[in-house]
């Protein structure tokens, strides 16, 4: 049995016991701690050298007539290892962060562990049955836990974001169907690996690949938040319980993206290269529209909220330039951004939670008596205003790179948005965190004990990668070269 | 001979149930469906069925009919004086039969129309169509009396459940 | 007047089903709707014997015996529930009945 | 052995932030044990002990080789020095200045932070290693401006130097893309950069990477964070914002002084963009009342003039007014702590007086800083201000005026704090009780009063480190007029501020800094909060209510429509039913 399907089984089992009546935040952590471990082991044992899928298993699991066969079929390779890794992190602090206490824990948990299965799912599936399955498996614990233990307008807030990310979903769909309707018969088939290999043999001529490409680029778009098509996003990630935040913004929004990198643009390349123009004019509006917009918010969650949108138009560009540089510059990104929104979703619920506030207005100060939160917040921010010596800085470095030689002038205009989110990020640091203490804070506590682990393990990685990117860029950059070799 | 007796029935059956629809009287209505069924167990006697042509006669003329003659007179129905009919219900059920009959029309196959000699073959007899009920149709068979008898104590359920 | 083939059958038993239908469509009283149902079946029936006929096949014969049994029951059932549902609405007008719960 | 110069601080950092933060003592000690390390290590180096190690590789992919490594060239070698140097005095110093403050423990981390950044950006062997580190010490500087970060006008000072440096850096990293795309690396590779030789990209690349030293080295237009930043704690002034991040701008010009030279209309532009800035934060710095925003400005001043070196392709003239600057400014902040350390932090000038009766020492180095900056002969401004007006001269003569009425700008200032704070009698109550600074604070005061005294003369040798030859002729205008001038300037000075107690010339449009924070108010913050909220408002009414929610209505609507077919009339179900089975019938049929 392959790692990957352990990892699975773990969250799996740990689910079952929950709904047994086992002490949920124990087992979860348990389960949590366990899958860390093993993805840690899995990323030490990982031969970069080699090239290709590994940990590969697979199984005849339903053969239909008329419909490709659909197999169980997981394996990782350079990309999505650091994903899997990511999930397994985040996963652990954010049920780390969760309150113990929390009205019907015992769902509350599984469903947290549902999320995080469906993410890890998506990630190692090699099937695109499976990939899509898992994803929109994901996304109901997102729908219950923003709508059962949501804050403000958590009703409404999670009902337009399901349908939106369903509906997202369904253009995905049939952009999937579409893609493989424009294939032969015989050469029809779920499993990745072969249809790329497919496609890299036959390429659909180019007139062909227009209409499926547009479809998978705005479904995977959607799930992203790619503007416009981000209004789900910062009030979602807004009224949603910290720890659901932490997994959706950290880990399974970056589904879109692996999909547009493992499934939408290698498999229909000429397409991709037909809506670049398109796909860049996009992430504009991601970067500055959105980037504006992310100064004028007033409130904490929502800024966050607003900013993991922005920094989207950066994996976007990476995307969008399809070399060495960009595409490893993304994966880390995707690693980075996963781990640096986590911690300040984090961070978030923390105030809301102990200073019983989240508008900047009435913030104030609270480094005096929350400076181990504080400390938290301004690592990720740093981290996310690209600050080196934290995580996101080589990612976004990379992407710069690998998109100056094509397009220098977009590029420029693009690395702007270095300077918005310093304009946004420092002004939330300022607000919340420094200067006058207001009355009605002062009884604020800071985080104790055991509950920094979860904070530390995150800073502990963002300061690790942005240190030394070799440790992630090794595996990264092999399995992009082998990746891109193909084309 | 035949194709007397078939354009006769046909416009019988035709104008009948026509005036189960026009009457204004349910018990004009009522005896429009009569005449209708007992055209249609001609029809079916033209094509040789004789004896399903007698089970639309007991069946229909015999059993249904009454059923519905006893319905009116149990419910007191008059004539609608009251909901008169409207042009809209009208013109919608004259776009209807001009829609379903060039629908029908053109569904026709050309073959249909060289397919004659209704004399042609052995007239089928009861007893054929009881071999066959008890043998390749029996679990049907055997399901339809299932369901005359869920029917019945339907029926009965639902008449003393009264308010 | 000529030989009458499957054709005329056929036209007369869609002419038929299609009053039927328009009755359905025309008669505001559930009573008489109920009638013009049993025309339509009736206009089924009709095109399966011809079709049983022409075809040499004495099995469609036995779908109508079928379809027969089952209308009686249809207008068993059918009929009680007219009756309860006009002590209970004193109505039998298709208009107002309108919900499907009380 | 070289990597100590990195390592040190920055495992003192991490040690200060993980465990240290609450104890003050141990923090002290790792801090100032890490700022000794580095020190030894950089005289090993100046001395030839050391060689530089082999490099690391940051990032190795196709296309992009970022490596770590270390350049220990004479120019890297005399500014480690410097830098070092300066930073352990003011360690020492700051054991004194910050004895009473709670937070000192994590104080002594940051600076630790902060000295790493700026081993690094000196090190560099690359554009990129290069930019790592400068971003580096921009955010250690924010962290340190923003100490008391419960200060209001702190935190505020905090974000706005950053925010500026962030713009410089944007250019920055713009010219690093255009450098790497045009010569294929990202090295300090003079080789490599013939690729830009006579490419029209010479002067854009050269102008962008410029954008980084005008954001670190406080130029006109990004210069408006460093007055400000004086809110910060005066060590950190005197480190920072004195002695080495702002001159690393200049060091920076200086590094990549192989790319400058491929463009001399970029040249001109540098060379006048300094002048200004001399000019400008003169000129504002003689109606300033906050004894450190005078020192603030005074240093923009100076920053200006070394920038204007560069410019007019004096890089040595540049580096050597660098390194004395940095020494006889850190003493002249140091010395201004020492004060407001004993006045209990307050810092106008007029709210002083008479000082330097009750803390001779510090009166006196303070002096001798003092001095230097006003370019009085003999001490090491002199010289160095000397060659840099030798520079200009000879390239860019306008230039020279401007610049030599700058010198007597900074005479007359100089002449005018030091009249107003040391001099005359106690204006204030705490003036009265002022007292002499502990010896911990005294002696790095001295240290530094030596150095800018000698660092100018020849036999220091810094001329000579550098390399650079005796120029055949000098004009003798230039002695002549710069003497005149800081004649000028002291003279204006003491005639002014002899006995005055409060200001007799007040001119508005100085004081109020030629209404540059006004004006960057009312329009670029003005410009981009609108922006900002109309966005914001076409996000969440036009895309998020409007497209978003409107979209929903509209499916809603659609199904509320449909749900007037839906009405429960038989009559219409059955219609519907003929419509689609005559519909189906006519679509099979139909042709």
């Amino acid at each position: 049995m392959s790692p990957l399907t352990i990892l699975l089984l773990v969250e799996a089992s740990a689910i079952g016991l929950i709904l047994f009546g086992a002490p949920p935040k124990k087992v979860s952590m348990a389960a949590a701690a366990v899958n860390f471990l093993l993805s840690l082991w899995l990323y030490v044992q990982f031969p970069a050298g080699l090239g290709g899928y590994q940990f590969v298993e697979s199984h005849n699991w339903i053969a239909l007539s008329g419909l490709p066969d659909i197999r169980y079929h997981v394996g990782v390779d350079g990309l999505s290892l650091p994903l899997v890794l990511l999930t397994t992190l985040v996963t652990l602090a954010a049920v780390w962060v969760a309150p113990a206490q929390i009205k019907r824990a015992a769902e509350f948990y599984s469903y947290l562990l549902l999320l995080s299965l469906g993410a890890l799912g998506a990630f190692v599936s090699l099937d695109l049955f499976f990939f899509y399955a898992f994803h929109e498996f994901a996304l109901i614990p997102t729908f219950l836990l923003i709508g059962i233990w949501g804050t403000e307008n958590r009703q409404f807030v999670s009902i337009q974001l399901t349908l939106y990310l369903g509906l997202g979903s369904l253009v995905l769909l049939a952009g999937i169907i579409a893609l493989l309707g424009a294939l032969p018969a015989g050469a029809r088939t779920f499993d990745i690996p072969r249809l790329t290999e497919y496609l890299r043999e036959n390429p659909l001529p180019p007139n062909q690949q227009l209409l499926p490409f547009a479809l998978l680029a705005a479904g995977f778009g959607t799930l992203v938040s790619l503007f416009p098509f981000h209004s789900w996003a910062p009030f979602g990630y807004a009224s949603a319980p910290a720890s659901a935040a932490m997994l959706h913004a950290g880990v399974l929004k970056k589904f879109g993206l692996y999909g547009l990198l493992r499934v939408a643009m290698p498999l229909l390349p000429g397409g991709a290269e037909a809506w670049k123009p398109w796909i860049l004019a996009l992430l504009l509006g991601n970067i500055l529209f959105i980037g504006f917009s992310t100064i004028a918010q007033k409130e904490l969650p929502a800024m966050l909220g607003f900013s993991s949108v922005m920094h989207m138009g950066y994996l976007f560009l990476g995307l969008a330039c399809w070399n060495v540089l960009g595409i490893s510059g993304v994966v880390f990104l995707m690693v980075a951004h996963g781990l640096s929104a986590a911690l300040l979703f984090a961070v978030a619920g923390e105030v809301r939670e102990r200073a019983g506030e989240i508008r900047f207005s009435e913030l104030g100060g609270l480094a005096r008596r929350m400076p181990f939160v504080a400390v938290a917040f301004l690592v990720g921010s740093f981290a996310s205003v690209g600050v080196p010596g934290l995580a996101n800085f080589p990612g976004e470095l990379l992407i710069f790179f690998g998109s100056w030689r094509s397009q220098p002038l977009f590029t420029a205009v693009v690395v702007w948005g270095i300077v918005i989110s310093a304009v946004y990020q420092l002004r939330a640091v300022r607000s919340v965190f420094y200067g006058d203490l207001p009355q009605h804070l002062i009884q604020a506590n800071d985080v104790e004990g055991s509950g920094r682990i979860p904070y530390m393990l995150l800073m502990a990685a963002l300061l690790i990668l942005g240190i030394w990117p070799g440790t992630l860029l090794g595996v990264v950059g092999s399995g992009v070269r082998g990746f891109l070799s193909l084309y | 001979m035949e194709g007397f007796l078939f354009w006769f029935l046909a416009f019988g059956l035709l104008s009948s149930a026509v005036a189960v629809i026009v009457n204004r009287s349910p018990v004009a209505s009522a005896l429009g469906l009569v005449t209708m069924i007992l055209a249609l167990a001609g029809l079916f006697g033209l094509l040789g069925a004789y004896f399903l042509a007698a089970v639309q006669v007991w069946v229909y003329a015999g059993a249904v009919m009454v059923l519905f003659l006893f319905i009116i007179m149990l419910l007191d129905l008059k004539a609608e004086e009251v909901t008169p009919l409207r042009p809209l219900g009208v013109g919608a059920g004259l776009l209807t039969i001009v829609l379903l009959g060039i629908g029908f029309w053109r569904a026709i196959p050309a073959s249909a129309w060289e397919t004659s000699g209704a004399g042609a073959g052995e007239a089928s007899d009861a007893a054929s169509i009881g071999h066959l009920l008890f043998s390749a149709y029996v679990l049907p068979f055997e399901g339809v009396g299932l369901l005359l008898l869920i029917a019945m104590i339907g029926v009965i359920v639902l008449s003393k459940s009264d308010v | 007047m000529g030989t009458v083939t499957l054709g005329h059958y056929l036209v007369l038993s869609g002419l038929l089903f299609a009053i039927g239908l328009a009755g359905v469509i025309i008669r505001r009283d559930l009573l008489i709707m109920y009638m013009c149902l049993e025309i339509m079946l009736n206009a089924a029936n009709l095109s399966l014997v011809a079709f049983s006929r022409f075809s040499q096949q004495i099995r469609g014969q036995v779908l109508v015996f079928f379809v027969i049994t089952v209308a009686a029951v249809e207008v068993a059932v059918g009929l009680a529930l007219l009756v309860s549902l006009y002590r209970m609405k004193r109505t039998t007008k298709a208009e107002e009945i309108t919900a499907l719960k009380f | 052995m070289a990597w100590l110069l990195l390592l040190a601080p920055l495992v003192s950092a991490f040690l200060v932030w993980v465990a240290f933060r609450r104890h003050p003592r141990a923090s002290q000690a790792v801090s100032i044990t890490a700022s000794l390390i580095t020190f030894l290590t950089a005289i090993g180096i100046a001395l030839g002990k050391i060689e530089a190690p082999a490099s690391l590789a940051w990032i190795d992919l196709p296309g992009l080789r970022v490596e770590i490594g270390m350049t220990l060239d004479s120019l890297a070698r005399l500014m480690l020095l410097m830098v070092t140097g300066v930073a352990f005095l003011i360690h020492v110093y700051s054991l004194g200045y910050m004895a009473e403050d709670p937070g000192r423990g994590r104080f002594f981390g940051e600076l630790s932070l902060f000295l790493a950044s700026m081993i690094g950006i000196i090190v560099s062997t690359n554009f990129i290693m290069m930019y790592i580190f400068w971003e580096l010490v921009g955010v250690s500087s924010y962290l340190l401006i923003g100490f008391w970060f419960e200060k209001n006008s702190a935190a505020d000072a905090a974000r706005k130097a950053f925010l500026a440096n962030r713009v410089g850096d944007f250019g920055f990293l713009l010219g690093i893309l255009t450098f790497w795309a045009t010569c294929g690396t990202v090295a300090f590779d003079p080789a490599a950069a013939r690729g830009l030789a006579g490419n029209s990209l010479a002067p854009i690349a050269a102008l962008l990477l410029f954008c980084g030293c005008i954001g670190k080295s406080a130029q006109i237009p990004l210069h408006v964070w460093l007055p400000d930043a004086m809110e910060g704690p005066t060590p950190v002034s005197a480190l920072i914002h004195a002695a080495t991040m702002v001159a690393a701008g200049v060091y920076m010009l200086c590094r990549i002084f192989f790319v400058l030279e491929l463009s001399p209309e970029a040249l001109s532009v540098i060379a006048w963009t300094g002048g200004i800035t001399a000019l400008v934060a003169a000129l504002i710095a003689t109606q300033q009342n906050d004894i450190k925003r005078v020192l603030a400005y005074s240093t923009m001043s100076q920053l200006g003039y070394m920038v204007l070196a560069v410019g007019c392709a004096g890089t040595t003239a540049a580096m050597f007014h660098l390194t004395t600057h940095g020494f006889f400014k850190a003493l002249l902040f140091m010395g201004a702590g020492s004060v407001l350390h004993a006045l209990h932090h307050e810092q106008d000038i007029w709210r002083m007086g008479g000082v330097g009766r009750k803390m001779p020492l510090t009166f006196a180095t303070f002096g001798i800083g003092a001095a230097a900056l006003a370019g009085i002969p003999g001490l090491s401004g002199f010289f160095s201000k000397e060659d840099i007006l030798q520079t200009a001269a000879q390239s860019k003569p306008a230039l020279f005026w401007i610049a030599a009425l700058t010198a007597a700008l900074t005479a007359f200032y100089m002449t005018r704090i030091t009249l107003v704070a040391f001099l005359g009698k106690p204006r204030t109550e705490v003036a009265t009780h002022a007292k002499e600074s502990p010896l911990v604070m005294g002696i790095p005061l001295i240290i530094l009063a030596g150095l800018a005294i000698v660092a100018g003369y020849p036999f220091f040798g810094i001329l000579h480190y550098l390399g650079a030859q005796e120029s055949a002729e000098k004009s003798l205008l230039v002695p002549a007029a710069s003497l005149t001038a800081v004649i000028l300037g002291l003279t204006a000075g003491a005639v002014g501020y002899g006995r005055a107690t409060r200001e007799r010339i007040v001119i508005p449009l100085l004081e109020r800094k030629f209404y540059f924070d006004e004006i960057y108010d009312w329009t670029i913050l003005k410009l981009q909060e609108e922006a900002a909220r109309l966005l914001a408002w076409i996000d969440q009414w036009i895309i998020g209510f409007f497209l978003v929610r409107g979209g929903a209505f509209l499916v809603s609507l659609g199904g509320e429509m449909l749900r007037l077919l839906q009405a429960g009339n038989l009559r219409e179900y059955a219609f519907f039913f003929a419509l689609g089975a005559g519909g189906i019938l006519l679509l099979l049929f139909g042709h």
